[in-house]
């Protein structure tokens, strides 16, 4: 096989407001034909950048030094990307490597059909008449598996699911069939059914086409499931390179066995639920319930006579005084609509929606205000969730000073760095700017916020998802020694079963906006009764090549099945 | 494991917090001969407006001095750098104090535009509702308002007639300040209708702030983020504005203050006589100091803007490595002042005023 | 939907310019006030009934609307609807040819600036776009007309058609008062190279400074689309910087772009005051400030309820063409 | 990159392409835009403005100065006479002291064929009356009681007031147009399209195209039969301007013959100096002055201080320090004279009292006499006067005009000048309502006779209304309006002009004067400027 890009002792530094960043240093990476590649590493490890380069789409401020050896789609000749003209440049772009981008539905132009989106790439390098242009577009279209391609060709982007807009993204690159594609965490912004799907294209491009694949990802289950080789990167360097399996049976560099053990892996989290539930007093069960939804019904109002959108129709559950509910679904399932409902942010508009002893459906704000001292709410975004103009000791005393438990931010300090030291944060840290810290600190603050009146009931929307997987374990861990210590109830929403898993006591999975399972993490992860949950635990990767391929099976032959 | 390494940010000195210093700094290549270039003309527009008693040789209404009337349209001459007007006056002299009138009805007129405005748009954009289709409306109504018609009703019905400075330049604010208004309420409550779904707003509701607490300390600070610029367009339109109001004879009158768009409303008939220097002085003045302040509010807008600013292009790859790229979120996007910015605030758009074309 | 604002808006701008007009004095005294004792001054103002209470007159004003009688204006005796005409006709033509070299001179140059982003061509077009909205274009105005008619002599001073060639086009029958359609329609081409001259200056100097507006905007949509994703990724896709900008980032960018110029295009429609008393050109922002000088009340009333309509006319037709350039607001 | 260039280049050309077309129309354009019409032709440019074509509707000059070309008065002065003859009319005079005859010469026609006679005379006054438009002249009718036809040529005007010598001046101006009473209303105004479409005229000339304050064109109308001499150009065509300073260039540069009412100050001066062009002048009927407030200005008889004696020094001490030179040549450069009373120059019986009775007795300032009569009369000073003028009304100079007025009295040190403007509507209301002690008017006379000058402003109730009671110069004023033999009455214009010169109820201070840009080709003008004020373009002549 030969080698399709050698990228020898590569060097990338950034021009940034606070003096000159060196992002990659001295990588040497090698990808042959047909071989997978996958590039995995925390955010700001530089894989991203390692990639770019491939394609010499760096912005002006980069500059390299090193060298990207890029030989063309028929193995002839060879180039170095980083010493190429814009004009050399641009030949090889399509041509000899493609690229694909994380996010599809922005890697699209709304105002353009995809036909003539796709043609763009083949107008770029070949002189083909619109009318051959377009039938190849079609052809393309119908090999990545998009229904109908002839009718479609002419749709435009907003018309197409996120899962079908990345097949697009996929098609644009393969139109020239280059002999590289570079993904850049391809899946990463789908829901995991849907990212089941793309990985297997990406395999058939791997097999069919031959083609060398360079995957960007910080997910090890993906990894685990498409690659050959893996190259695990930190702070700009290769610490660690070695074919999947050995890679994940025996890993060698510290930092790799740091991030192995951090990853979640589904199913170990039930041993700790079962105990949990164990030393629950015996009357527990008749205890007042913290929420209680019977027949939940929210639908937002359309707009100008169009109708309204339905996101949850009819959802019964219970969370009880100190247990952790996870709630789990995929975009668009009305998990993040319930929780807003059950903080007051969002109408309840049918059934009935009783939050600590108060129905919430048509209720007023002045009622419902003193209540408000009783709930938490952590957010998912760690950098929109801190007003950037305050410290982060005046965010956190903000519920303190508007409940009255103290006149003014500087009266609550003492309290506040109680909280952050709750929290494993220094008090020092109460100085500073929320854009001084990182996400994971900034969550921790969130956290400490939400919990600064002690509530009964904290809700969790996917406070982790945004992070890295080392910062997600440990801030998991936090919340768990919080709940402990704090005994709050909790309702944790995420769109990971393996994180739910960790945390929940019970679980209740959401499928447009209708409950389809609940129970304990055992029976959930354990036996599935609802086909969606089977389908949902069967998409998810686990960090191991070969339990990965076993679960692979396994999920082509529910997909037969269904 | 890489722990979370305490590290001591260095604590922003005062000078960096300044917001122009800041941003001057923060400027390279053209965009900073930009901005400096605009700073220049500004400062000196500004310091000239402050000082104009003492810098100006006469009284900007003086006809006479110790050897006798200047006589009019006498070209410029020794005692007379830019000469002296149709009806006697110097036109340096003029000039100079025109820039002190300039920048009353500029701090005037944006002061008067600046609360109403914001206000508006703040409380329009929160609660929503009818109130905020009202007021939109309300607002596209204005566009179509001949603003002449309110500069000649503020004339008489200010200045009551005395037509002394305040009366006159208090005229030309108000008629500005009704079109300025609109343009105010639709940046901020754009701004504040983008800021509301933000999360740590929805925190501060969840927390129980009432509606007034969350509009001024949370959203109130971070959608007036983008008043310099707006600041700056205004102050530019205000004194094309006054001009505009000047040539059709509603500036104001020459003995209470001089007046840019008065003296070259009077100097277009010396024009055309060959008379060329009643004209040209306050004309240039005019446009050096909205070139000037535009300028400003252009690179202000841009710098503010990352997808906008220009970086220095870094030595060959030469910086420290690993220390920063532990701050996970990575090294190419945070950055002093935070992501801000403008990018998905809604680009600031031009609009002409009726008396400005 | 924007379209029904229509009737609101008109509303509320002709109530609002009613009742400061009305506040300000009445026409007789504008026009007869330096030669009419006041004893006969009163007597009139009191027969032509402008001493009622605003109530009053407001509500007979909105009686006569309703019936479609827009009145006949009352310092110069002709029916408001002609003066709408006749003086539209004139802004209109003038507005068009503005606009012929706001679109020439502004859009090019501004994808130009975009393309050459912070290189000198870019500054330097930057600079030019801030000079020509910088400039009030009465004096620009001046200096063209010094230039090219008074010391080069190639063009006319001012007006919109030498006397000759007014002549000729007042004998013609189905007269439409757009100069260069009844200029075609007299057959001599030295009529229609006449206009055309008249047309060249007040075009160039209110076009430079819509142009100036113009180049700013495209200058800083088309850099923002150029950041976004789907550039990047047709940039990887190999296909040309220039293509980028002239294809893939100009058409997203024409949606914020589209408001604007339809807001310019309604704002020159209502007339041009300023140009239009530098080149004898009387459209409807001269007679305007004429008008509102002589305080005749339903001619300014007409004007301005012709300059809303405009304003939310612009308004509707910028929401279809964005329409039809985002495919997301159409499906 | 290269094709990025390409298209900043192609719309480069595009500009450049856009205006060379426009040039190469403009070059083939500039030399005969149109084919002369046949004969002669004019053309005359403008700043005035129409109100309306019909008399009935106007009452202003912009009106009058196309009512004159285009229909026939019964009486009208000859070109440099002040002196009121038959025009249309063959005969008028008094018949009893009530009873004003005028007969009409046979077979008199419109231009378009209709009859003119008696019945069109009596027509036009009784219609006059009966509209009374808010800005119509009907109001100097005041002493017409009605109109009789005696038979096809012949109308008696039967008057309230005995020998009234003024009527016949009014039938020379604004109400004295007659008009064909088969094409006018007789309740209502004309619209001007119809009458332009009946070419219901009958003056020199008859209007042949109308675009309403744009262009209106003139043709010698066969049928005149009036007292001018018959037109000497078959077309004169009426171009209106916005903007002083376009009129200015265009007469310069050729772009028309003659340019008539306002050029500004500046214009004139520079065009005196150019050989390419004649500047006509003739003298003016327009007058500046002051007017006193005797109530409210200072020393007033409401003021706390009041004192007439020391109100009379205040104002005479004004009257000595007046720089009328300095102000003519310095803001006016000469396009208006020193006027030293309050009939201008050029009208039977004007005369100049205030040179001798102020100032140093030669016309000229003398601070030291103010001083005297000040502080004799035991004001102290510096006075301080509330002066109000307007921006707009009376022309583009007044501001500077006031800032050197208020310079000449404050340079002595005997007075402080507090100078105030206002938009001109608010100023008409507030002059008189006593807001203003001292305010700047201007007069345009409605008819050119002395009478026009004295009446409006001395009688007891008066157009300045402020306040100045002077019953002596009342009844003289009463008296001469009546006085058949012409000496006697220039005798008592003369006693009323130094009566009102003692008590100076106004301060006159300029006087305009008429002036007309010409080519070098064009003559006539000299003979049409003079003391009637109204500009006949039958006199011109071109080539």
């Amino acid at each position: 096989m030969s080698t399709v890009v050698n990228i020898e002792r590569l060097g990338v530094s950034f021009a940034t407001d606070a003096g000159a960043v060196k992002a990659v240093d001295d990588v040497s990476l090698k990808v042959e034909r047909g071989e997978v590649l996958a590039i995995v590493g925390e955010s700001g490890s530089g894989k991203t950048v390692t990639a770019k380069t491939i394609l010499g789409l760096l912005p002006e401020t980069a500059t390299t030094n090193g060298a990207v050896i890029l030989s063309n789609k028929a193995g002839t000749s060879e180039s170095d990307v980083i010493s190429l003209s814009k004009k050399q440049l641009r030949a090889v772009r399509g041509t000899d490597v493609a690229m694909v981008f994380q996010e599809p539905s922005s890697a699209l132009n709304p105002v353009y059909t995809v036909g003539w989106q796709i043609i763009e790439g083949l107008r770029a390098h070949t002189s083909i008449s619109t009318k051959d242009a377009r039938a190849k577009a079609i052809e393309i279209l119908g090999r990545v598996g998009i229904p109908d391609p002839e009718h479609r060709v002419d749709h435009y982007p907003h018309q197409f699911s996120g899962g079908q807009k990345q097949r697009i993204v996929i098609a644009m690159a393969l139109v020239l069939d280059p002999g590289l594609i570079v993904a850049d965490e391809p899946t990463t912004a789908l829901d995991v059914t849907v990212q089941a799907e793309i990985l297997d294209l990406l395999r058939r491009c791997r097999d069919e086409f031959g083609m060398g694949i360079v995957l960007i990802t910080h997910n090890m289950g993906v990894v685990a499931d498409l690659a050959d080789r893996v190259a695990v990167m930190y702070q700009g360097k290769v610490v660690e390179e070695a074919d999947a399996k050995t890679l994940f049976a025996s890993p060698k560099a510290d930092y790799t066995k740091a991030l192995l053990a951090a990853v979640p892996y589904v199913g170990t989290g039930t041993a700790s639920a079962i105990e949990r539930a164990a030393k629950r007093p015996a009357d527990w069960l008749e205890q007042a319930p913290v929420v209680e939804a019977s027949g939940l019904e929210i639908v937002y109002p359309g707009r100008f006579g169009k109708p309204g959108f339905q996101a949850v129709g009819g959802v019964d559950f219970v969370i009880r005084p100190g247990e952790v509910l996870g709630l789990v679904g995929e975009s668009g399932s009305g998990k993040t609509t319930i929780g807003r409902a059950i903080a007051g942010l969002t109408k309840v508009t049918g059934g009935s929606l009783r939050v600590l002893g108060h129905e919430m459906n048509g209720v007023r704000e002045r009622e419902f205000r003193p209540l408000r001292s009783r709930i938490g709410f952590v957010f998912q975004d760690p950098a929109s969730s801190f007003n950037p103009l305050l410290t982060i000791a005046e965010c956190v005393a903000e519920p303190l000073v508007i409940h009255g438990r103290a006149s003014n931010p500087a009266a609550a300090r003492k309290r506040v760095d109680e909280l952050l030291e709750a929290v494993q944060l220094p008090k020092a840290y109460g100085d500073r700017y929320p854009h001084e810290l990182s996400g994971g600190q900034r969550q921790r603050a969130s956290l400490a916020r939400s919990l600064a009146l002690e509530p009964e009931l904290l809700i969790a929307d996917e406070p982790t998802s945004a992070l890295d997987v080392s910062v997600q374990a440990r801030v998991l861990e936090l919340f768990a020694e919080l709940q402990r210590e704090f005994g709050f109830a909790s309702l944790f929403i995420s769109h990971d079963l393996a994180v739910v898993d960790i945390l929940a006591d019970r679980i209740a999975v959401l499928y447009r906006g209708s409950l389809v399972e609940e129970g304990t993490g055992a029976e959930v992860l354990g036996a599935p009764k609802d086909p969606y949950t089977q389908r949902l635990l069967a998409s998810l990767p686990v960090p191991d090549p070969v339990a990965q391929a076993e679960r692979r099976e396994e999920l082509r032959r529910l997909r037969e099945a269904v | 494991m890489s722990t979370d390494t305490v590290i001591q940010p260095p604590r922003r000195r005062l000078r960096d917090r300044l917001p122009v210093v800041h941003q001057l700094r923060q400027s390279v290549g053209l965009q900073r001969g930009m901005l400096v270039a605009g700073l220049v003309l500004t400062g000196l527009f500004v310091l000239v407006a402050i000082f104009a008693p003492l810098i100006a040789p006469f009284g900007f209404a003086q006809l006479r001095d110790l050897e006798g009337p200047f006589g009019s349209q006498q070209p410029p001459s020794a005692d007379h750098l830019f000469g002296t007007t149709v009806g006697g006056y110097d036109v340096l002299s003029r000039v100079l104090w025109g820039a002190q009138t300039a920048l009353y009805v500029i701090v005037i007129a944006v002061i008067l535009s600046l609360f109403a405005g914001v206000l508006l748009g703040l409380v329009s954009g929160y609660f929503g509702g009818w109130l905020d289709r009202v007021l939109v409306v309300v607002c596209d109504a204005i566009y179509a308002f001949p603003s002449l018609l309110l500069a000649i009703v503020m004339a008489i019905v200010i200045s009551g007639g005395q037509s002394n400075l305040w009366g006159g330049v208090f005229a030309a604010a108000i008629s500005i300040t009704v079109v300025f208004i609109p343009q105010y309420f639709r940046v901020i409550r754009a701004e504040t209708v983008r800021i509301k779904a933000e999360a740590y707003v929805e925190s501060a509701k969840v927390l129980g702030a009432s509606n007034g607490r969350v509009m001024f300390r949370h959203v109130l600070r971070n959608a007036t983020r983008t008043l310099p610029l707006i600041f700056t367009l205004n102050a530019s339109e205000a004194i094309l504005t006054l001009a505009g109001l000047g040539f059709l004879g509603f500036g104001i009158e020459p003995t209470a203050a001089a007046e840019w768009g008065y003296d070259l409303n009077k100097a277009l008939s010396d024009v055309s006589s060959g008379i060329w220097w009643t004209a040209l002085y306050p004309g240039l003045a005019i446009v050096l100091v909205v070139l000037g302040i535009t300028l400003v509010g252009e690179s202000l807008n841009d710098l503010a803007d990352p997808r906008l600013r220009g970086r220095r292009r870094v030595a060959q790859a030469s910086g420290t490595v690993a220390e920063t790229s532990v701050v996970p979120g990575g090294t190419l996007t945070a950055g002093p002042g935070g992501l801000g910015g403008l990018e998905d605030g809604e680009s600031f758009d031009e609009h002409g005023i009726g008396v400005r074309s | 939907m924007r379209a029904l604002l229509i009737i609101p808006t008109v509303f509320i701008l002709v109530t609002l310019v009613f009742v400061l007009m009305r506040s300000t004095g009445d026409p007789i005294t504008a026009k007869l006030g330096g030669q009419l004792p006041a004893d006969q001054l009163a007597e009139r103002i009191h027969a032509a009934g402008y001493d009622r209470p605003i109530i009053v007159q407001y509500l007979e004003y909105l009686g006569q609307i309703a019936t479609g009688n827009f009145g006949t204006t009352l310092t110069d005796n002709r029916p408001v609807t002609e003066i709408l005409v006749t003086y539209g006709a004139a802004t209109l033509e003038l507005a068009f040819y503005a606009l012929i070299v706001a679109f020439v001179v502004g859009i090019p140059f501004g994808l130009i600036a975009a393309y050459f982003r912070d290189k000198g061509q870019d500054a330097s077009l930057r600079v030019f776009a801030i000079l020509c909205y910088a400039t009030p274009v009465f004096f620009s105005g001046l200096l063209l007309k010094l230039v090219f008619s008074v010391w080069l002599g190639w063009l006319p001073v001012s007006g919109r058609a030498s006397v000759g060639a007014q002549l000729q086009m007042e004998l013609l029958p189905n007269k439409t008062g757009l100069y260069t359609i009844d200029a075609i329609m007299t057959g001599n081409p030295a009529v229609l190279g006449d206009v055309l001259a008249h047309a060249v200056l007040p075009a160039i100097a209110l076009g430079l400074l819509t142009a100036g507006v113009f180049l700013r905007l495209v200058r800083t949509n088309v850099i923002g689309t150029l950041s976004t994703d789907y550039v990047d990724a047709a940039r990887s896709r190999g296909v040309s910087e220039y293509r980028l900008v002239r294809k893939h980032a100009y058409r997203p960018a024409l949606i914020p772009i589209i408001t604007v110029i339809g807001l310019q295009i309604a704002l020159l429609l209502g007339g041009a005051v300023l140009t239009e008393t530098t080149f004898e050109w009387k459209g409807l922002g001269f007679m305007l400030s004429e008008y509102l000088q002589a305080r005749d009340f339903v001619a300014v009333q007409g004007i301005v309820a012709l300059l809303a309509v405009i304003v939310a006319l612009t308004n509707f037709i910028v929401d279809i063409i964005a329409a039809l350039i985002d495919p997301r607001v159409r499906y | 990159m290269t094709s990025a260039s390409k298209n900043g280049r192609r719309s480069l050309v595009a500009v450049a392409g856009f205006s060379a077309a426009a040039l190469a129309f403009a070059g083939c354009s500039a030399g005969q835009p149109a084919d002369e019409a046949s004969g002669s032709s004019i053309t005359v440019g403008t700043t005035d403005k129409v109100t309306t074509l019909d008399p009935a509707g106007s009452y202003d000059n912009g009106s009058l100065a196309v009512q004159t070309q285009v229909f026939p008065y019964l009486l009208n002065t000859d070109y440099q006479s002040t002196d009121v003859v038959p025009d249309l009319a063959e005969s008028a005079e008094f018949t009893s002291p009530t009873e004003y005859t005028v007969t009409l010469p046979e077979g008199l026609k419109w231009a378009n064929g209709n009859d003119l006679t008696a019945d069109d005379v009596k027509f036009s006054f009784d219609r006059q009356i009966a509209i009374a438009d808010p800005n119509g002249a009907s109001s100097l009718l005041y002493n017409l009681d009605s109109t009789e036809v005696v038979d096809d040529t012949t109308v008696v005007f039967h008057l309230k007031a005995e020998n009234d010598q003024v009527f016949p001046l009014i039938l020379t101006s604004f109400p004295g147009a007659i008009v064909d009473d088969e094409v006018f209303a007789a309740d209502a105004l004309t619209p001007d399209d119809e009458i332009v479409a009946a070419n219901a005229f009958a003056g020199p000339y008859t209007i042949t195209s109308y675009d309403f304050n744009t262009l209106i064109s003139f043709k010698k109308n066969p049928e005149y039969k009036g007292l001018l001499a018959e037109a000497k150009t078959d077309t004169v065509n009426l171009k209106y301007y916005a903007e002083s300073s376009n009129l200015k260039l265009d007469v310069q540069e050729g772009g028309i013959d003659v340019a008539y009412r306002s050029l500004s100050a500046t214009d004139i001066d520079d065009l005196k100096g150019n050989d390419k062009v004649n500047v006509v002048e003739g003298p003016g009927g327009e007058i500046r002055y002051i007017v006193f407030n005797f109530d409210t200005q200072p020393y007033g008889a409401k003021t706390p201080e009041a004192d007439p004696a020391k109100a009379l020094a205040v104002r005479q001490a004004v009257a000595d320090l007046i720089d009328r030179d300095e102000l003519a040549d310095q803001v006016y450069k000469g396009t208006y004279t020193p006027l030293y009373s309050y009939v201008p120059a050029g009208l039977a019986g004007a005369i100049e009292p205030l040179v001798e009775m102020y100032g140093d007795g030669s016309g000229a300032p003398d601070a030291d006499k103010a001083a005297e009569r000040l502080t004799a009369a035991g004001v102290t000073t510096p006075v301080e006067l509330n002066l109000q003028y307007s921006n707009d009304h009376y022309g583009p100079s007044s501001a500077d005009e006031y800032a050197l007025i208020k310079d000449q009295l404050e340079s002595t040190g005997l007075f402080t000048v507090n100078l105030q403007t206002t938009e001109w509507v608010q100023y008409s209301e507030d002059r008189t309502s006593d807001v203003y002690p001292a305010y700047q008017l201007g007069w345009f006379p409605d008819y050119s006779d002395a009478d026009n000058y004295v009446t409006p402003f001395f009688l007891i109730e008066n157009f300045l209304s402020n306040h100045y009671v002077n019953q002596e110069v009342n009844d003289l004023i009463i008296e001469q309006a009546s006085t058949l033999d012409p000496a006697a009455r220039t005798a008592l214009i003369e006693e009323i002009q130094q009566k009102v010169a003692a008590d100076l109820s106004t301060v006159p201070y300029l006087q305009g004067a008429q002036v007309a840009v010409t080519g070098t080709d064009v003559e006539g003008a000299d003979q049409t400027l003079d003391a009637s004020f109204k500009f006949r373009y039958a006199a011109l002549s071109k080539g």
